[in-house]
């Protein structure tokens, strides 16, 4: 079975050719075969495959699948090569499983659009391109797929290109990622120069020989990557382009920007664990970034008013966890929350799609309102999805995850006390605003009367998505419920174990706080958004409410903040010091290339006497040379 | 008798008169290969003169078929007439 | 001549009788489309005769030919590019009014001669080839008889590349004088005793640089080349640009590794300083042009430049590098050709940059293609283009060449600019011209079918080179 | 011997200086043949007489016909010496002068510097010269057969005064139909007396 591994990027690959090439004249009803159904086949090839990983183990828990060499010179050789083992595995049946499902929903969410198979043919290239992110065993092809998914990014952010704010929205995430990206390209330059190979595996290896714990280089290349991940994954500072980007449609929101590729800088880091482990400083910074990640997150989340973006800010703070799991050496933790979160998130994002389309694409929540009655499966799938998300005590995955990582933070050597109450605080954050979002959006008073009803194209993988924010996390039972780590055992192959440090509490009462951390946020959200809904308004309305949410609303007026910092000076730099010595050698590069360009092009006289002229004293001149030496 | 071709090729405008001067030292070439033909007895060189003479005739052909074409577009038989193209 | 012979050579015998059998066809029944027929079938068949070939090579076919495995590789190169062109122009020549059937000819027979010069080793064949192209791409490049800029390229074609032949005739006539012999391997004997002539060599070197010089168009010998890409026809600007090329490199290869002229230290000097020059003039000069052709004409010189700098480098590796890179040029331009082909209506190629202003939003599919073509030219990554770059640079550094590749990249750099104004004008969205205002042709199928095919060997080449760099490094034998 | 090569050798050169500064294209064209006129006696005593024959043959034959035809038919005459004038200046010689110089000096300083080659001038018969070309360069009078073909093709089509405006637009070709067709039958039988 593992030899057909090439098979699932390469399948939602030729799908995306396909349509690109035939989609223009394609039914629509056909272009959503070819997209989901390559989508697909892909999954259940990875469903294969990942049995098979049960069953037979490869030797070493890791399967190498070397296609054919792309370079060789000497004794470098580049190959286009896919690596196999748990972490990559987990993440493949995630994105294939979680794709298919969106990809059925959009089929029907997209009807009667005008670039439907261009919609299809975008979102399978951003498929393959995320797995080969995933399952590229050297840093060219995770870099190809990392940018791959970037471009896809863009391209979907701006997909109605038509209005210019889209446009807009899909620049400012391309230009942030690229600041990220930079970063991690420094990295992973840095990584090949000093060890010598590309491929990932090697260079943990030769890592791990050749540095020392604590090494200059090691915490220079974690703390690149990490600037990396940041920029992918929306991590403080670079996370404001997330919002902006559920300009595009809400299946892409669900898929790219909550679900998969928002995920690819804690894949970067959880596959690059032994770096992070060489470099505590490095490690630190990832627990520290995270955690600062979800409290800011979580206020701008509390305070807005688009259904989208209060999803989108709870992505950043959901991912803020996952790095935080990730700094406390609590890996498996972190991708369990992945897996999680990949669950309800997709569905909270269907669920609101449901939503807006049934309001005519309105998606300010103050304008909605018991909609309970009217659009039931939508309503469910809040409450399933927001309770697994808040981390509802021991029905819903997410509690389970997160549960895991708050335990890693306060138990491990790395983390501490401090991060471990940040992490509290976010999960009392989470349940408030989530349930704000709820309360708001489908109780109270019925403002607008939803029209369209959705057909099951849309209802079934909301469904299925409701029942793995259920049952998914049932696969790590905490000690304190019979101690049954299925996951972790399954990722022990790739990634280490947690490590048991001394903790202030026994994990039954950590967890305790949390859960009480919970139904406190729950109840605030029941007391000011539901009953007494009043006093939340005049708390908002106040002086200092009306300025801390137009604080947190402006996400901690990062924007604005960015727009002081960078754009205005360098505007006002390159204003006043035109005349500037570095603005000189641009200039004076461009001045001598202009000059060279416009006295060459004098040469091109058009005239063939001329031109015969010029052979001739070519002739002459080597003949010369013969001559003189 | 190669370089007076090509001062020829040079120093005319007349398209005529640069055939005749790439005719003169295709010539020239065939002379310098029956020369070398000669000095080492083989019938090499003349055999590329034979070649030389049909490339000569086939350039002949075009040039002239090429020649009267221009004639009837431009009327003028100046080179530069047809300097259209430059930059 | 054996019978062996005859399979040896027949790739080339299948080829000029298709010429014959066009010609006739012709005679009795002008059609169009049955000619592009005949013609394609007659290459398809050439191209499926390289395999009985394959089994008796290496053979030396009387003294002119030698067909060995580089041969048969270039060959194969040729039937494919000139099947391409001949499928493209069917597209293009419908919306001509002109006399389209001899066209095809013409084109059989160039390749006829671009044949003859990559199987060359002697004097006489190496003149003959290079003769039976020229001559068929002076009536070529001026085929639009009612274009009068098609007039001028083929005038200036014609009185340039006569004149350079004349050069290399002399450049010929001098080496023949001191060696006496013409056959290249039996110059290389001549060159290793160290005959007291050996100063007529290197002069007759020098002379011949002026006619491989014009036909590759490097620096100095590159005036001519935008002129002529842009007055020509657009599928006859490709045979130029891909073909005629092509085989001219392949000779080059072959005259300068077997001769033996190329350890000498003048030609080494000379190829490095042409190649250095061509690198840098034929960027500069592309910079800020407006004319599509013109920019690729001009990239084109820069790319012969960076070919050279294979050549220079040496070895095996060399000359696999340059051979990788040459088909991968091959490819890209025919691609890049067959667009502007494909978008030419019969009043004028579309050739100004204007012309492809949003392309991308009115035809995104030969837009992607353009845009593949252009990134391979520019050596993007995941292109043919970008692997043939790598392996030039890594035999320019096997061979300790750093300023030549210092060069290279600088100019590489200078190129991406003029290639990315060309695709930010595909993609740009403001003041996109209507249908009305800008009439797009109707892209013909074959044409369409032809440069999507193009397009999947580009990436395939980029991302799977490894079959192609096989078959390259048998080819090598040939020469060493 | 040695007398009449130096002799035709100068001539040649002469005829040749002639040809090119002259202002009247038959003068041009006739210095011309007689620059090729004696190139053949050069041939001659250079143990070339099949080639002598040849060169006054073909060269001065036959395409210095193709050059007349065409003078004729353009009815160059007088105007054109005048426009010629107009265009030929002195000065226009000296820089194609000085390169043609300098290429000359470096030719010959070159050949001094490798000292004389005396050429042992032996005698090549016509005997010689057709085993050679039906022998070992068989190949190249097939080629040579080709190139003639392209040429031929090339000249009918680049030659040919049809495209101008006188045909219908029209998808398909066949409107011309065989009369064209017939055309290249009949120039095309040529094509074995161009070959030979």
């Amino acid at each position: 079975m593992f030899h057909l591994l090439w098979l699932v990027p390469a399948i939602p690959f030729a799908g995306a050719a396909l349509l690109m090439i035939f989609g223009p004249r394609m039914a629509h009803r056909t272009a959503a075969w070819i997209g989901c159904c390559s989508i697909g086949i892909s999954a259940v090839i990875s469903m294969l495959i990942a049995w098979q990983f049960l069953h037979q183990p490869p030797a070493g828990g890791s399967y190498t699948q070397h296609l054919w060499t792309w370079m060789s010179v000497a004794n470098f050789h580049l190959g286009i090569s896919f690596y196999l083992d748990a972490l990559s595995l987990i993440f493949m049946l995630v994105v294939t499983f979680v794709s298919f499902f969106i990809h059925v929903y959009s089929s029907e969410y997209m009807r009667g659009d005008e670039g439907f198979s261009r919609f299809f043919a975008y979102m399978n290239l951003f498929v393959a391109s995320m797995l080969v992110l995933l399952l590229g065993s050297n840093l060219l092809l995770l870099y190809l797929g990392w940018e791959g998914v970037g471009v896809c990014s863009y391209l979907l952010i701006g997909f109605w290109y038509t209005d210019p704010k889209n446009g807009l929205a899909a620049q400012k995430a391309f230009i942030t990622t690229r600041v990220g990206d930079t970063a991690m390209a420094v990295g992973l330059y840095l990584l090949f120069r000093q060890l010598g190979t590309l491929n990932i595996q090697s260079l943990m290896q030769a890592a791990q020989h050749q540095w020392p714990h604590g090494s200059v280089y090691a915490t220079a290349a974690g703390l690149l990557l990490l600037g990396g991940a940041c920029g992918k994954s929306a991590q403080l500072p670079l996370q404001t382009w997330l919002p902006d980007a559920m300009a595009g449609p809400t299946p892409t929101s669900a898929l790219i920007h909550a679900a998969t590729m928002v995920t690819a800088g804690v894949y970067l880091i959880a596959r690059t664990h032994v770096l992070y482990s060489l470099a505590p400083t490095a490690q630190l910074a990832v627990a520290v970034v995270g955690a600062a990640t979800l409290i800011a997150a979580g206020f701008a989340a509390l305070v807005q008013d688009d259904i989208k973006r209060i999803l989108a800010y709870s992505t950043v703070s959901q991912i803020g966890y996952m790095f935080l799991g990730l700094g406390v050496g609590a890996w498996t933790a972190a991708i369990f929350h992945f897996m999680t979160h990949a669950f309800f998130k997709a569905l909270l994002f269907l669920a609101s799609g449901m939503v807006i389309t049934s309001m005519h694409h309105e998606q300010n929540i103050f304008k909605m309102g018991g909609l309970r009655k009217e659009l039931p499966l939508a309503y469910w799938a809040f409450v399933i999805g927001g309770c697994s998300l808040a981390g509802l005590p021991l029905v819903t995955a997410g509690f389970y995850s997160k549960g895991l990582i708050l335990w890693g933070a306060l138990s491990s050597p790395v983390g501490s006390a401090t991060l471990w109450f940040f992490g509290v605080i976010g999960v009392l954050m989470t349940s408030l605003y989530t349930f704000r979002l709820i309360f708001i959006t489908f109780h109270g008073p019925c403002h607008h009367k939803p029209s369209q009803k959705t057909g099951w194209l849309m209802g079934v993988p909301v469904i299925v998505l409701m029942t793995l924010s259920v049952v998914g996390g049932f696969v790590e039972l905490p000690s304190y419920l019979g101690n049954h780590p299925w996951f972790t055992n399954f990722l022990q192959s790739a990634l280490p174990a947690t490590a048991e440090g001394h903790a202030p509490l026994t994990e039954l009462g950590a967890e305790g706080i949390v859960v009480l951390a919970f139904f406190l946020g729950l109840g605030a959200a029941w007391f000011f958004f539901l009953q007494r809904r009043e006093l939340s308004e005049s708390m908002a309305g106040s002086g200092l409410g009306r300025a801390l949410h137009r604080w947190w609303y402006t996400d901690w007026g990062m924007d604005w903040l960015y727009d002081r910092l960078f754009v205005r000076p360098v505007g006002w730099f390159s204003r006043t010091n035109k005349k500037d010595a570095v603005d000189l050698i641009y200039t004076g590069t461009a001045a001598v290339t202009r000059s060279g360009w416009s006295s060459l092009r004098l040469t091109e006289t058009g005239r063939v006497r001329w031109y015969a002229t010029a052979l001739v004293v070519g002739t002459v001149i080597f003949v010369l040379i013969v001559a003189l030496l | 008798m190669f370089a007076l071709g090509l001062i020829g090729l040079l120093v005319r405008r007349n398209l005529l008169f640069i055939l005749m001067a790439i005719e003169v030292m295709l010539n020239a070439s065939g002379l310098a290969f029956v020369s070398a033909g000669a000095r080492w007895g083989q019938a090499d060189g003349q055999v590329m003169f034979l070649f030389i003479l049909t490339v000569a005739a086939a350039e002949v052909a075009v040039g002239l078929a090429l020649l009267l074409r221009l004639y009837h577009r431009f009327h003028s038989l100046d080179v530069d007439a047809a300097s259209e193209m430059r930059g | 001549m054996s019978s062996a012979d005859f399979t040896a050579l027949l790739p080339l015998i299948v080829l000029s009788a298709t010429s014959v059998v066009v010609m006739m066809a012709i005679a009795f029944h002008r059609n169009h489309r049955l000619t592009v027929f005949l013609s394609f079938a007659g290459l398809a068949l050439s191209f499926w005769a390289l395999w009985p070939a394959a089994s008796v090579v290496p053979l030396q076919v009387t003294p002119l030919l030698v067909i060995d495995r580089f041969s048969l590789y270039y060959f194969g190169l040729i039937f494919a590019a000139t099947a391409a062109i001949v499928l493209m122009s069917y597209g293009y020549l419908e919306r001509h009014d002109v006399r389209r059937e001899e066209f095809y000819i013409l084109v059989l027979v160039a390749a006829l001669g671009c044949c003859v010069l990559v199987a060359a080793d002697h004097f006489i064949s190496f003149f003959l080839g290079l003769e039976i192209l020229s001559v068929t791409l002076y009536a070529l490049s001026a085929y639009l008889t009612e274009r009068e800029i098609a007039l001028e390229a083929g005038m200036k074609y014609l009185v340039l590349a006569a004149a350079s032949a004349a050069f290399l005739l002399f450049g010929m006539a001098l080496v023949y004088a001191s060696t006496g012999t013409m056959s290249f391997p039996q110059i290389a004997n001549d060159l290793l005793s160290g005959g007291a002539a050996h100063i007529w060599v290197l002069a007759g070197v020098a002379f011949m640089v002026t006619g491989f010089g014009f036909k590759l168009a490097v620096v100095p010998f590159h005036l001519w080349t935008p002129d002529v890409y842009q007055g020509a026809p657009a599928p006859v600007t490709a045979l130029i640009a891909s073909i005629s090329k092509g085989a001219m490199f392949a000779v080059l290869l072959r005259f300068f590794y077997q001769s033996g002229a190329r350890d000498l230290h003048s030609t080494l000097l000379i190829f490095a300083i042409i190649a250095i020059s061509s690198m840098l003039v034929g960027n500069l000069l592309a910079l800020f042009q407006s004319n599509v052709k013109r920019i690729l004409a001009y990239s084109s010189i820069a790319h012969l430049g960076y070919l050279l700098v294979a050549f220079e480098a040496g070895g095996k590796m060399g000359a696999a590098a340059g051979t990788f890179y040459l088909t991968a040029y091959v490819i890209t331009t025919l691609g890049a050709f067959g667009v502007i082909t494909a978008l030419s209506s019969s009043g004028r190629d579309a050739e100004d940059i204007e012309d492809y202003r949003g392309l991308f939003w009115r035809r995104p599919i030969i837009a992607t293609i353009f845009t593949a073509m252009l990134f391979s030219l520019a050596g993007i990554p995941l292109t043919a283009g970008f692997l043939g770059k790598f392996y030039t640079v890594a035999a320019g550094a096997n061979s300790s060449l750093w300023s030549m590749i210092f060069v290279l990249v600088v100019a590489s750099v200078i190129g991406v600019f003029y290639y990315l104004r060309v695709v930010v004008a595909i993609f740009a969205t403001e003041n996109v011209p209507s249908d009305a205002e800008r009439p797009l042709p109707a892209v013909h199928a074959v044409g369409g079918f032809t440069l999507c095919a193009l397009a999947v060997v580009l990436i395939w080449l980029g991302v799977f080179p490894h079959p192609v760099l096989d078959a390259i490094h048998r080819a090598m034998s040939g020469l060493f | 011997m040695e007398a009449i090569f130096y002799i035709a050798a100068i001539v040649a050169v002469l005829a040749t200086v002639l040809t090119v500064t002259r202002l009247n294209p038959v003068h041009a064209l006739l210095y011309l043949t007689v620059s090729l006129l004696a190139v053949a006696v050069v041939f001659y005593t250079l143990g070339a007489p099949f080639m002598a024959a040849l060169e006054v043959v073909i060269y001065a034959g036959a395409i210095m016909v193709l050059f007349v035809f065409v003078v004729m038919l353009l009815n160059l005459g007088r105007h054109t010496v005048e426009i010629e004038r107009s265009w030929l200046s002195p000065g226009a010689f000296v820089g194609p002068a000085i390169l043609a110089a300098i290429l000359v000096g470096e030719v010959s300083y070159l050949l001094a510097r490798s000292g004389t080659l005396t050429p042992p001038v032996a005698e090549v018969s016509p005997h010689q010269v057709a085993l050679s070309l039906y022998g070992p360069y068989l190949l190249g009078v097939e080629l040579a057969s080709f190139l003639l073909l392209g040429a031929l093709v090339g000249a009918y089509h680049v030659g040919s005064r049809r495209a101008q405006g006188r045909t219908t637009v029209g998808s398909r070709s066949d409107r011309t139909g065989l009369a064209s067709g017939g055309d290249l039958v009949r120039t095309g039988a040529d094509r074995p007396s161009g070959a030979a």
